[in-house]
């Protein structure tokens, strides 16, 4: 009875994936190694977009370990990784706080009627 | 401490339905914990039922049997108010059993 | 049948008096919409039925859900919330003096609006607060301990219609609306609302699970799972709700979440208490 | 020897016996001198069996000797399981002199789930749940007159039941 084969098609946010993918391949790309203190000012910021997003109880999971992957690599030295990671965890951040002032409006619209 | 066996016998006619369920973790041995260690294998081996002096059933059991194990048969005789006694015996030894009546 | 059942519960919905000054929040309208949509839906299966969940919703499920229920495996979870809802507190007190009806068959009451603190106050608040008003440290929300006592009294209400009131007082019209935004709001890196899955898609399989309708999804709670092989309460189906679509949980109990809960009881108003349910 | 022909572990088994034993005076068996009967006992385990990889070789350990398909076993298992971790199945048969069952899951990193001791006056019937990793071949074995015979049936597997 009443059942469908299909999963539920996820509804990508495709630019916020766009705008991760160009951080991250933008830095693979680049020639000149990031520097501990390129990390520092990469994670502050992550940080700070989360912290946003934890205000507005709207994190992503994504996001925690995207930081905690930044960390690892820069435990590690690797800050060229550690740097793409945080910038990673950034966009994610942001995405989930336009994400969620874009459905403070958006949600009636879903309501049963 | 409340007994890890479960058992619903009933009489009917000429038998007696048996359905078991014991609380045991049974793990499997595949299984890995939070911190990425395998848990050894923890099952139950040998599950005995008795009735009026005869074993009426035997269970023997691998690491696939699902935790907190069910378990139904049924045998010729029985009679309401009878003794069932069911037995059971792990691989690290630990054992219980339980007398119960049948209904 | 249905139609008794439908009168039954618009009678209890009729104790609801909109906001007046805020035409926005009007739960008998919500409440007839989420029916009409869900009955209309799935024509074909009884009201009752819709507790049931994804059992309601396949014949091959539900078969195997039968013949667990010869003995369910959550026997042993709910003899041991029996004993611990017998056994007294220090002071020699015991949940039943907290409770309505000395705590059996209440289960369909929860969650209430509580007009003293104006917050939605959940079964496993309800128990909690008992704890401490008699001296003892609150249960953890997510733990196995608060899932067996709510199991027990769950089971002491099965077959009972859920009964939630909206009371007239403009905190508790909040709380229903904040409920409302919760359920319908999408969240997490998938960007799914919990109506994304339990309104758009209950029968639709999501990865290998097939979903549960939102209509009486609360009636069922708590929740043995197979994937747990353990009880699970409220607020552990509610966090793991969230990560599974790689979002944050909110702590357990947190007011979202029970709101959200405030409003689906409300929703499933007039169905029956399934719970202790059982789930893949 | 068990009926069985296994052979078993005998330094495990030992050990075993002797923590039984301990686990029985604790269970307050001292108060029976002469125990009516023994209570369930892991040297009846067919620990080889239970090692086995496939199907010949479980059956063969188990019983000495292989199966041939018959529509007098009767196996009931899920097309679908709702989890693998918890698969309901059940066996019957209506063949006579019935004294063992068997259920064997192919593709378990362990080919035999469980076995049955099946006495006379006990009917060849038994219901369980078992734990399966992946969509798998289940196996029914009954044994009867000195005979086995099997029914085999695919059960899918979404959401393993191993993986914890």
């Amino acid at each position: 009875m009443n059942r469908t084969k299909g999963a539920i098609r996820m509804r990508a946010r495709a630019l916020i994936h766009v705008a991760v993918f160009l951080s991250v391949g933008a830095l693979a790309t680049s020639a000149l190694a990031a520097s501990a203190d390129d990390f520092k000012m990469a994670l502050a910021k992550a940080e700070a977009a989360n912290k946003q997003a934890a205000d507005i109880k709207n994190q992503w999971t994504t996001t925690g370990q995207a930081i905690a992957a930044a960390k690892k690599a820069a435990d590690a030295g690797k800050f060229d990784e550690a740097v793409a990671h945080a910038q990673q965890a950034e966009a994610l951040a942001n995405g989930s706080v336009a994400q969620a002032k874009e459905q403070e409006k958006l949600w009636p619209d879903a309501v049963i009627r | 401490m409340a007994s890890t066996i479960r058992v619903r016998a009933i009489a009917s006619g000429d038998t007696t339905e048996v359905q078991s369920l014991i609380q045991h973790p049974m793990d499997s041995g595949f299984v890995k914990d939070a911190k990425g260690e395998v848990i050894p294998p923890h099952h139950i081996e040998v599950v005995q039922f008795e009735h009026g002096g005869k074993t009426v059933f035997t269970a023997l059991w691998g690491p696939a049997v699902s935790k907190d194990p069910y378990l139904k048969f049924s045998f010729k005789g029985g009679k309401k108010g009878d003794d069932l006694k069911v037995s059971w015996v792990d691989n690290k030894g630990a054992s219980d059993s339980l007398t119960a009546k049948i209904q | 049948m249905l139609r008794k059942v439908l009168f039954a519960v618009a009678l209890v919905a009729g104790t609801v008096q909109p906001l007046l000054a805020d035409n926005a929040v009007n739960p008998q309208a919500d409440f007839k919409a989420f029916r009409k949509y869900f009955t209309e839906r799935f024509p074909k299966l009884p009201l009752n039925d819709f507790v049931n969940g994804p059992y309601s919703m396949d014949e091959g499920l539900r078969k195997q859900w039968q013949a667990k229920e010869e003995f369910p495996p959550y026997d042993f979870a709910l003899d041991k919330g029996k004993e611990m809802f017998a056994k007294p507190f220090k002071n020699g007190k015991t949940y039943a003096d907290c409770f309505p009806n000395k705590g059996i068959g209440v289960r369909q009451m929860y969650p209430m609006f509580d007009a003293k603190s104006g917050e939605v106050i959940t079964l496993d608040i309800a128990i909690n607060e008992c704890r401490q008003v008699n001296g003892e440290a609150p249960l953890d929300y997510l733990k196995d301990d608060m899932a067996s006592l709510t199991a027990y009294m769950a089971f002491t209400s099965r077959g009972k219609p859920m009964d939630i009131k909206i009371l007239n007082d403009p905190r508790a019209l909040a709380a229903y609306k904040k409920g409302e935004e919760y359920f319908y709001t999408r969240r997490g890196q998938f960007n799914m609302s919990c109506a994304s899955c339990h309104v758009q898609n209950p029968g639709n399989h999501i990865r290998t699970e097939m979903l549960a309708p939102a209509l009486g999804i609360m009636n069922a709670l708590p929740i043995y799972r197979s994937e747990w092989g353990s009880m699970g309460s409220t607020s552990r189906r509610l966090t793991t709700c969230n990560s599974q679509i790689r979002g944050v949980p909110l702590k357990p109990e947190a007011e979202e979440y029970r709101d959200v809960e405030y409003f689906l009881s409300y929703m499933a108003n007039g169905l029956p208490i399934s719970g202790p349910g059982a789930r893949p | 020897m068990n009926e069985f022909g296994g052979v078993p572990d005998r330094g495990r088994r030992i050990i075993l016996k002797s923590a039984v034993a301990g686990g029985l005076v604790g269970l307050g068996f001292g108060s029976f001198p002469f125990p009516a009967f023994a209570n369930a006992d892991a040297k009846d385990w067919p620990a080889d069996a239970f090692k086995q990889k496939s199907e010949a070789d479980a059956l063969k350990t188990l019983y000495g000797k292989s199966a041939e398909a018959s529509d007098k076993v009767n196996l009931d298992a899920p097309e679908i399981a709702e989890n693998g971790a918890v698969v309901p199945i059940a066996i019957t048969s209506t063949l006579p002199n019935v004294t063992g069952i068997a259920i064997l899951v192919l593709e378990n990193p362990f080919t035999l789930a469980a076995a049955y001791k099946i006495p006379e006056g006990t009917q060849a019937a038994a219901a369980s749940r078992l734990k399966m990793a992946k969509t798998t071949k289940v196996v029914a074995v009954v044994e009867s007159g000195g005979k086995l015979y099997s029914a085999t049936k695919e059960v899918k597997v979404t959401v393993g039941g191993c993986g914890g």
